[in-house]
């Protein structure tokens, strides 16, 4: 039906938030491209537990018929929320670093090298 | 700085076939089963009381990873009340 | 019945102690900061009494089982499962407990250094809360016998440690290093998670004992090999991924320096824990043991050569961090290349390994004393900066003596600890292959050099006029240092008893993948 | 005794109580030359004041050897080296990111490619 079609994007989304990581020259695209590989992981993983023609887990008026998995469900509800806690916390970075520096581009901001 | 973006491009293509390459291995639709799933749909009911299996995944048969999610939120929010602190006259130091 | 109770749920209360410490810290900072201080060294010296009893508990009676949520948490497979771990078990054997005391030393010495070292910081509530919650994540991370709340507990390391790093602003400088430190591991922590999914959608499982039992070794658990050791390894700081070590060691505030390196060794312990417990024999040990050994040889001397031009002292010592850390890859690389012949095995490849173990406790504990020093040396003089250091030694006397231990222990000077565990390595590398191990002591040579160039300039010299004012430091900063030098003298002058008590137990628990299966499964796996 | 701390390293054996006991005897020794020094030695008069044929002694500052110029020679030898190698160390994310993933491909053709070859 639609053969494996999740799979393949959860690849390519992962590889466009790469690709972003390392062409993109501000600070905040880099975060959001860090971002893109989560969203990517999580739709990886919910995409491993999926039962073709499944129903939700949930027993309250289910419809009957076989129920998609649950525990990757739940390991993406708890990666969501560390995403979002990584991400405020480089942002966050990000603010410090324009306001020190006065910029977000990734080649003046590497002050410490060598 | 033309071969390094040639080199980029390579890394990159290496690791979009990699990383593809499950897609083509793994089937949609019907994933393997060893008991894991299945006997929390069929029991989660009477261990963890809900009926929603999901909820009892996440608060009761993983609940120590949902602790573990907990702390993150915390540690992001320290994290963040620590950059933008108050901080005291001559705290920083002039590195060179 | 207390007492009962405590020994039952050692390892959980490993990690509430300090997460319970971590929560609170910011309240009772509120109340008094006296009290906080006072709070935050009970909490990591109950830490550090709970893993003493677990690693006591572990190696006399094997390994300790415990489940989340089950009705017996040191039930294997608990009543409720249905013959299957799905809830969380916490699978703590002699490495996991060598790594848990390792770091809880470290933990402890750290935090009695930081209460004076770094009084002249703003926002300590936070800086102790994330200090105590950066050591949750290294003992959740040795601890766990799951893959997910493997990754959940590295994030809650590097987040916390990326925070850290980031404390001392430093006109952005810090807050630099902190993000480039962040963004890596968080990257390297979502390919951690892909490898996870790659396992879930294969084997139906998270318990480490359940994949490795079920490992096939396909196309696809040869992709999650790869993300995992590569990503470890980056996090462990190897070269050539090696690049954050220089800039977060060297801007963070040197308490949390000295814990980085533990951090940094959590990782090290994953990349091992994968190798040998999930995949062991399975895997292509020849090609996977060659990659490790030239992770470890390139680390050994990038690092090295790097560290000798450096003026800022702390970031000489993290390049010396990297180098140190190849020993490691290095020592054990070599038991992996020969894991699945016993002649050869028997012959070097346990020696090699025991080798690897023993050098990641002693370099906690000497590049732990060797940070906190150069932070006593930047608390006086206020700089780090080699060439303008000078003269320190006929004021800070005792400063002085620790840093020469730490210094001779990181060369493999006899009779400190580094030379118990270099020995173990030279002649056991010596047998698989003579140039490795003739490069590790050249590595070890340049080493030395580089630390008499510090010590020099530190040191040596007549009393500088713009260091009149400088003095000792405070005591509790020299208790923590003093701890971690007489630990360094203990294990130099007695390293057979520790070889015995610690390291062969964990080299053994690492190869032995049966035991470790049959551990959380029952039976003959 | 001996037994008990001596290290095995699977080869040989090394007994650390032996070298301690070497140092301490060391230390000793050097202790006993030096209370056999000078006794007319005083701390505050000009006895303690470097003597250089005369001259004036130069300012504190200028008499230390810095960090910054030991092993001058050595990086100076193997300046090919390290001007490969120091810039590798840019300072640039983006470069650190890709160094990651370059590693990570490269152990990746390795470890798949391992059962072509």
């Amino acid at each position: 039906m639609i053969y494996n079609l999740p799979f393949i994007a959860a690849g390519l989304i992962i590889i466009i938030g790469i690709v972003m990581m390392v062409t993109k020259k501000n600070l905040i695209r880099i975060v959001m491209g860090l971002a893109l590989v989560e969203a990517g992981v999580n739709l990886f993983l919910v995409a491993t537990g999926y039962i073709e023609n499944g129903i939700a887990p949930i027993f309250t008026n289910s419809p009957g018929g076989e129920m998609v998995f649950p525990t990757v469900q739940a390991m993406t509800l708890t990666n969501i929320v560390i995403g979002i806690a990584t991400t405020a916390l480089l942002l966050s970075f990000v603010m410090i670093i324009y306001k020190k520096y006065g910029t977000v581009d990734v080649d003046k901001t590497g002050r410490l090298k060598g | 700085m033309k071969s390094k973006e040639i080199l980029t491009a390579i890394i990159i293509a290496v690791l979009a076939a990699s990383l593809l390459l499950p897609s083509a291995l793994m089937v949609f639709g019907s994933p393997q089963n060893d008991g894991m799933d299945s006997y929390m749909i069929d029991n989660g009911q009477d261990i963890a009381a809900v009926n929603n299996i999901v909820t009892g995944v996440v608060f009761d048969f993983r609940g120590f990873d949902t602790l573990g999610e907990a702390l993150v939120l915390f540690t992001a929010v320290l994290g963040v009340t620590l950059m933008f602190r108050r901080m005291k006259e001559d705290e920083e130091y002039e590195y060179e | 019945m207390i007492t009962g109770w405590i020994m039952e749920n050692l390892p959980a209360l490993l990690l509430a102690v300090p997460m319970l410490g971590a929560i609170l810290t910011p309240l009772v900072g509120k109340v008094s900061e006296k009290g906080r201080n006072a709070w935050v060294l009970l909490v990591s010296l109950a830490a550090l009494c709970v893993a003493a009893l677990l690693t006591n508990e572990v190696l006399s009676s094997g390994t300790v089982i415990y489940t989340f949520g089950a009705g017996t948490p040191a039930s294997a497979i608990p009543a409720d499962s249905g013959g299957l771990p799905f809830r969380i078990i916490f699978t703590v054997d002699a490495m996991s407990v060598f790594m848990a005391i390792s770091a809880s030393i470290v933990g402890f010495a750290v935090t009695l250094f930081s209460i004076a070292g770094d009084s002249k910081m703003s926002g300590k509530d936070s800086f102790y809360a994330l200090l105590l919650l950066m050591q949750v994540g290294i003992l959740g991370m040795v601890c766990t016998g799951d893959m997910f709340n493997f990754f959940v507990f590295l994030e809650i390391n590097s987040l916390a440690g990326a925070a850290l790093v980031a404390s001392r602003v430093d006109k952005g400088y810090a807050v630099e290093a902190g993000l480039k430190y962040a963004v890596l591991s968080t990257l390297g922590g979502l390919l951690v998670l892909f490898a996870v999914g790659l396992f879930y959608g294969q084997y139906d499982a998270l318990n480490m004992a359940v994949i490795a039992d079920s490992m096939q070794f396909g196309v696809l658990d040869k992709i999650a090999l790869v993300l995992l050791l590569v990503a470890l390894a980056m996090k462990s700081g190897a070269v050539p991924m090696h690049f954050w070590t220089p800039d977060a060691y060297s801007m963070a505030p040197s308490s949390v320096t000295a814990f980085l390196v533990v951090a940094s060794q959590a990782s090290l312990y994953g990349v091992f824990r994968v190798v040998f417990t999930l995949y062991n024999v399975t895997l292509d040990y020849a090609t996977i043991g060659w990659i490790i050994i030239i992770l470890g040889v390139l680390s050994m001397f990038i690092g090295v050569t790097m560290a000798i031009p450096q003026k800022d002292v702390k970031r000489l010592m993290a390049y010396h961090a990297v180098s140190q850390t190849g020993y490691m890859l290095l020592g054990v690389g070599v038991g992996l290349a020969v894991l699945g012949n016993a002649a050869m095995m028997d012959a070097f490849g346990m020696t090699a390994m025991e080798g690897g173990l023993f050098h990641i406790i002693n370099h906690a504990m000497y590049k732990g004393l060797l940070f906190l020093t150069a932070g006593a040396i930047f608390y006086q003089a206020g700089t780090r900066n080699l060439n303008k250091l000078g003269g320190l030694g006929h004021e800070m006397k005792w400063t002085m003596v620790f840093f020469i231990i730490g210094a001779l222990a990181i060369a493999g000077i006899p009779p400190f600890n580094g030379f118990a565990s270099k020995l173990m390595i030279y002649e056991s590398v010596f047998m698989f292959s003579p140039i490795l191990s003739i490069i590790a002591m050249v590595v070890s040579i340049l080493t030395l050099a580089s630390f008499v160039k510090v010590f020099h300039s530190m040191f040596m010299g007549p009393k500088l006029p713009e260091y009149e004012g400088v003095r000792e430091v405070p005591r509790y900063m020299l208790a923590g240092m003093g701890i971690l030098a007489l630990l360094v003298i203990l294990f130099g002058v007695f390293p057979q008893q520790v070889v015995d008590f610690l390291i062969t137990p964990a080299a053994t628990a690492l190869v032995d993948q049966g035991s470790y299966i049959a551990a959380v499964l029952g039976g003959g796996a | 005794m001996a037994v008990i701390e001596t290290l095995n390293t699977g080869f040989g054996s090394w007994n650390p109580l032996i070298w301690l006991a070497a140092f301490i005897i060391a230390i000793i020794l050097a202790w006993f030359i030096w209370l056999r020094g000078e006794s007319d030695y005083r701390k505050g008069t000009e006895q303690t004041k470097p003597f250089i044929s005369g001259n004036a002694e130069p300012e504190k500052g200028e008499v230390h050897v810095r960090g910054g110029n030991m092993y001058w020679g050595f990086t100076n030898a193997l300046e090919d080296y390290y001007e490969r190698l120091v810039p590798l160390h840019s300072g640039i994310l983006t470069d650190y990111i890709l160094w990651f993933l370059g590693v990570m491909a490269i152990v990746m053709i390795l470890v798949l490619g391992g059962g072509l070859i």
